[in-house]
């Protein structure tokens, strides 16, 4: 049907780096989430300024720079610390890891608002029964409040994951070969584009109804009341 | 010998572009190899995005740069360049049959296009910008795209690639209109290195000229054009 | 490295015309969008698959593929047919405006759709309950009580989505638009000096974004203001005691 | 309207749960004026029967019939019976005041926007004139100083005062009320209790769900025992609670004091 | 430890909410095996004195000795005192079982998984010693076939029982309950009677917000009434029920009955 003129395997190559990416940026954009809307409910006025900051900063500027920044950045930063000790060769800093730390920074912003909003939609009355059985705040937080949060947060991290999903293209500035670029480089050998275009969002649409079945999954898991049955 | 590692974007058809295996060919990387075995030297070439080119070089995540760039005023600062290793040249292209006067005074009303950041871009704002509307793309495929669509009444493109499209089935129906434009700056194209690298420098003018001398360039320009791009 | 003031100085009054573009092409698509985002949402969460069923197709489509494709093909893909560079749509999709306009609407419309759908769905079950006791028709109940409702608890994911926009916006300029991005880059092409211009749309970016989330901060305060009760929580050390 | 007409007929209504059947046949008519107090012990069906009146849970099977209007019913997905006609069924159900168990204020609004919101929209009433009734219900129930405050903001008992004049704030010929007195201090109760003797006096007709036995043997003209799911016993309020015929009731009545 | 040791003390309880200022200055102390009934009407500050002890509510002002251990407290921002020692604070919690008045049950939990939560997590009992326990307890309460359902496929009453049961899991020397009968039946506040009774027996504290006269009767040792956030009156049941010294009082207890 579609003629990729045998550039399909460079394309499937890609489909696997997205996926990479998408799901180890996931991880710690999740943790960066966490980490941000506790400080956000914070008491300390500091914390609360500290997250502000990170949220506005990191939400305001386009997701290519903050991806340039970790990459040059840190390697320059790095080289520097070493040649200080004398070493004055290219240390080159993984470009995996650079775009991970670059996407879930990026995707921990925007999970700040979201988990946010879940904590602060679950009654106080689930905190304060917990507390008075003597459950210390962190216990409280992950076997009492954090299950119930994961329900009210799906949906919005469901749509930040699809974001993080196509967000991975970006990182092709620091030679990490995604779809996207992948059917760029397609494209300019065969001057198709439409036919690489659609393939790609083919690809897309097959990893967002992984995605998506996963989300429904999870909505079900974290919903065990609506399973009970008699 | 010495190990060098080049970079090259790959996707810019017909100098640099990815076959269907992956691997990088095209002009630019014909050149290097020859530049390579010439110098005797241990060499991997690299796929590097161009947004992220220059930086990449001063981080050392490479030694040299061979994908088709221009040398400029800017760059210069930023990075050294050899000798050029071909020079670029400037047409109109436009669809085929219609009449097309590429005098100033019979252009005027139309809508022309360029790739943003190119001297073609620059050519159309400077030379023709106060007599046709002048639409800029982020790369020259979309030029040709748009003027297969009929947005665009003609647009002004480096001429090597544009032949190459003109080959292609998307290209059937233009050609080439009026003589080679003849700009103020000639568009010479050199390998980009690190300032300060003046012994690597050496080394590469040195491998040009003799490829230039013992046929072997020739060879190369030969499998792509019918004319001598040098 | 030296820090060019001038270009930026100079350029300056260009990049507000290109943000002011980019704040236009938000703000149409953003309220379009939004229009469109409601009722996909409620059909989306009704209980009836046959009702649910084209509303799940349009957000998985939109929020599925990458905007940047979903650009491509509206502004490219379509010119590739004859019959619509005859048909009177034409005149409307020659347009890039109204390319980014219809991408940038429908697009966001999707990501609205799947956060108010959410939201809808997190209403306790007893609040609507007691909108239905008081024999409100579902209309009456859907503007009173569920919209409401889930606007309030969907406004900083909407937030979120909005500031995405913003910045996903950038991809007007690869269809010829003159917006802040584009603007930037045809100013450096012929000024290279793309650290200061960058840097600068970045932080005209920033300040418009700052901008929309102070705005939202704002309106959930007002939304939410029966949250005013709750207390500080934070797991990780510091909640109240 | 005679004084006799009446105003709710439950006919053979049946629920269940998966395959817990909670509700087994009931049956019930109340007259304009009647107060009925339901009693049963916890998990017998009560909140579910009052539930089914206004068919916030689908019955299996049944009819509800009120002021001699039928609710028009018809078959649903799983078994369960649907409103045939949404408007008529939306018209019935602003004639039924109910009051829940757990209050169900909507914490978005303010208490005093709680109490307008159905009197405004589905009555039409202007602005004013639901204020005007708002505020007199909220100072007879006693909270009219907290008519700017959010539901979260008041203790339980408050709550339920809040939920009661949300109801009331229609003027429904037919009440439901879950528990209405289960957050409330014996002085309240009174209070609760004179309101409801003046809606029954109103000749408006109440069906009450509650516990609290002194309130359901001096407020009510019938006394329904429910007891796994059915209708155990029925009658005016000596005899079920003097003279029960069941020994189940019997049991019962003989645990409270 | 002997009988008459003191098991809990509050000194001078102060706590306002903004301007509002619920409780004044409240001092009480209960022994081992006492079972203090708190009476008073909606809004006198009951649960938020109830609260205060447990540190659910920072106080402005006073202490909480618990089994002769002074809870360390300081002072916070906004002019509340917060605990000095949060492992002092945890622990002591542990010690007090607490009955909230809306149950706040764990959605997300089976009713088992509810009950053996804290036994396992604070206790550190192992899951069989805790599950045992917890059986134990939900026959007690009536509600063994339910341990798989989750809370909200309960009704009120069985709700309450549930969160009876989850703060006996922990076994505490002090109970504080809220409304602990307020949507259960005769029968069943009977069985909760009988369960606080044997508590009582076996030397446990009790508090107990409550508007079932009958029960603080029963069941108490010392009756205090709250009004405006002071104590009106606090004695043995008999005095406070049949000869109350305040005016206060004696209105409130004519209304009852
Ligand atoms: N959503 C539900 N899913 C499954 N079972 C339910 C659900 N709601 C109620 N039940 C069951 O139906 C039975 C009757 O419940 P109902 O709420 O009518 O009792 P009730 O008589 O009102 O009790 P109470 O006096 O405790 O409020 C109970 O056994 C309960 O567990
Ligand atoms: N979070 C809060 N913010 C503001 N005011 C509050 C808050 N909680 C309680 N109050 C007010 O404090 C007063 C005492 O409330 P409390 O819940 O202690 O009453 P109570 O004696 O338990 O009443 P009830 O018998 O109705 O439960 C009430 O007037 C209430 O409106
Ligand atoms: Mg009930
Ligand atoms: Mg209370």
């Amino acid at each position: 049907m579609i003629d990729l003129h045998g550039f399909g395997h460079l394309l499937l190559a890609g489909t696997w780096v997205t996926i990479k990416l998408a799901l180890v940026s996931l991880f710690f954009g999740l943790i960066f989430g966490l980490l941000g809307a506790s400080a956000k409910l914070s008491k300390f006025k500091l914390l609360r300024a500290i997250a502000t900051a990170y949220t506005t900063l990191i939400r305001g500027i386009p997701e290519l720079l903050i991806v340039f920044g970790i990459y040059f950045g840190g390697s320059a930063l790095v080289m520097a610390v070493a040649s200080v000790f004398g070493y004055d060769e290219y240390i080159e800093i993984n470009p995996f890891m650079a775009g991970v730390a670059a996407l879930s920074i990026a995707f921990g912003a925007y999970a700040t608002e979201v988990f946010r909003m879940a904590i602060i939609s679950i009654p106080q009355g689930q905190w304060e029964s917990a507390q008075a059985l003597g459950m210390t705040r962190g216990k409280t937080f992950f076997r009492i409040i954090l299950p119930q949060v994961w329900r009210v947060a799906l949906p919005g991290l469901g749509n930040l994951f699809q974001v993080l999903l196509k967000d991975t293209a970006l990182v092709s500035v620091v030679g990490l070969q995604d779809v996207i670029r992948q059917a760029t480089t397609a494209i300019s050998a065969t001057k198709e584009p439409f036919t690489f275009y659609l393939a790609a969002a083919v690809i897309y649409l097959i990893l967002t109804a992984i995605a998506t079945g996963a989300t429904l999954w999870m909505e079900r898991l974290t919903n065990p009341q609506a399973r009970y049955k008699g | 010998g010495d190990k060098i590692r080049i970079a090259t974007e790959g996707a810019y058809a017909p100098f640099n572009m990815k076959n269907e295996q992956g691997e990088l060919v095209g002009f630019d990387v014909e050149i290097a190899k020859a530049l390579c075995a010439e110098m005797k030297a241990d060499c991997t070439i690299v796929e590097q995005d161009w947004d992220g080119m220059i930086p990449a070089l001063k981080g050392r995540k490479f030694d040299a740069i061979v994908a088709s760039m221009s040398i400029t005023e800017d760059r210069l600062k930023a990075i050294d360049f050899t000798d050029p290793y071909y020079t670029n040249a400037l047409a109109f292209v436009a669809a085929e049959g219609k009449a097309f006067a590429t005098d100033k005074a019979s252009l005027k009303g139309k809508t022309l296009g360029a790739q943003r950041a190119t001297i073609a871009g620059q050519y159309l704002e400077d030379e023709l910008g106060d007599v046709v509307t002048v639409k800029l793309y982020d790369t020259q495929d979309n030029a040709y795209l748009d003027l297969a669509s009929g947005r665009l009444d003609g647009l002004v493109s480096d001429k090597f690639p544009a032949y190459d499209w003109l080959r292609t089935d998307a290209g059937k129906g233009f050609e080439f209109k009026g003589e080679t434009i003849k700009t103020e700056t000639v568009d010479k194209i050199g390998i980009g290195i690190r300032h300060g690298e003046a012994e690597l420098k050496a080394k590469f003018n040195k491998a040009l000229k003799a490829i230039v001398e013992n046929g072997t360039y020739e060879k190369i320009n030969a499998q792509y054009f019918p004319f001598s791009i040098y | 490295m030296n820090w060019d003031w001038d270009v930026i100085i100079k350029y300056f009054p260009k990049l507000m015309e290109g943000a002011l573009l980019t704040l236009e092409l938000v703000t149409i698509s953003g309220l379009v969008g939004m229009l469109i985002a409601v009722p996909v949402a409620l059909l989306r969460a009704s209980d009836k698959p046959w009702v649910r069923f084209l509303p799940f197709c349009f957000i998985y489509f939109f929020r599925g593929t990458p905007l940047l494709i979903q650009i491509f093909l509206i502004y490219y893909g379509a010119s590739q047919f004859e019959a619509v560079r005859e048909s009177v749509l034409w005149n409307i999709l020659k347009e890039p405006y109204w390319c980014a306009i219809i991408a940038f609407t429908l697009n966001t419309a999707a990501y609205s759709a799947e956060l108010f759908r959410g939201a809808i769905q997190a209403i306790p079950k007893g609040e609507l309950e007691a909108a239905d006791a008081f024999g409100m028709n579902w209309l009456l109940k859907t503007r009173r009580i569920v919209l409401p409702r889930a606007f309030g608890i969907a406004l900083p994911a909407y937030g979120n989505e909005v500031v995405l926009m913003l910045k996903s916006s950038a991809l007007a300029s690869t269809i010829t638009l003159l917006d802040l991005t584009g603007m930037a880059r045809t100013i450096q092409a012929r000024t290279y000096t793309p650290v200061e211009l960058f840097t600068a749309a970045g932080v005209i970016y920033l300040v418009m974004a700052a901008v929309v989330i102070g705005l939202f901060r704002f309106m959930e305060n007002r939304f939410n203001r029966y949250q005013y009760y709750k207390p500080h929580i934070d797991p990780l050390g510091v909640e109240k005691q | 309207m005679s004084d006799t007409s009446i105003a709710l007929e439950l006919v053979d209504i049946h629920k269940s749960y998966g395959s817990l059947e909670v509700l087994k046949g009931v049956s019930l008519q109340a007259n304009d004026g009647d107060v009925i107090s339901i009693l049963g012990s916890s998990g017998s069906g009560k909140s579910t029967l009052l539930r089914c009146i206004n068919l916030l849970e689908k019955p299996a099977k049944g009819q509800v019939i009120i002021g001699g209007e039928n609710l028009q019913l018809k078959a649903g997905k799983d078994g369960e019976m649907i409103a045939a006609d949404r408007k008529q069924l939306e018209n019935m159900r602003s004639r039924i005041g109910f009051v829940f168990q757990n209050f169900n204020l909507w914490p978005h609004k303010t208490i005093l926007g709680n109490i307008i919101e159905a009197p405004m929209n589905v009555l039409k009433q202007s602005r004013e004139q639901a204020v005007a009734r708002a505020e007199v219900l909220l100072k007879k129930v006693g909270l009219y100083e907290k008519r700017n405050a959010y539901p979260g903001n008041l203790s339980g008992g408050q709550q339920q005062r809040i939920a009661i004049a949300r109801a009331l704030a229609m003027d429904p010929q037919v009440l439901l009320f879950d528990e209405p007195t289960s957050a409330l201090d014996p002085e309240l109760v009174n209070e609760v209790l004179s309101v409801m003797r003046e809606l029954a006096e109103e000749g408006r007709t109440m069906l009450i769900v509650t516990h609290e036995m002194r309130f359901a043997r001096e407020v009510s003209s019938q006394v329904v025992f429910l007891h796994q799911g059915q209708i155990e016993e029925i009658g005016p309020p000596e005899q079920v609670f003097e003279n029960p015929k069941s020994q189940r009731v019997r049991d019962f009545m003989s645990s409270h004091m």
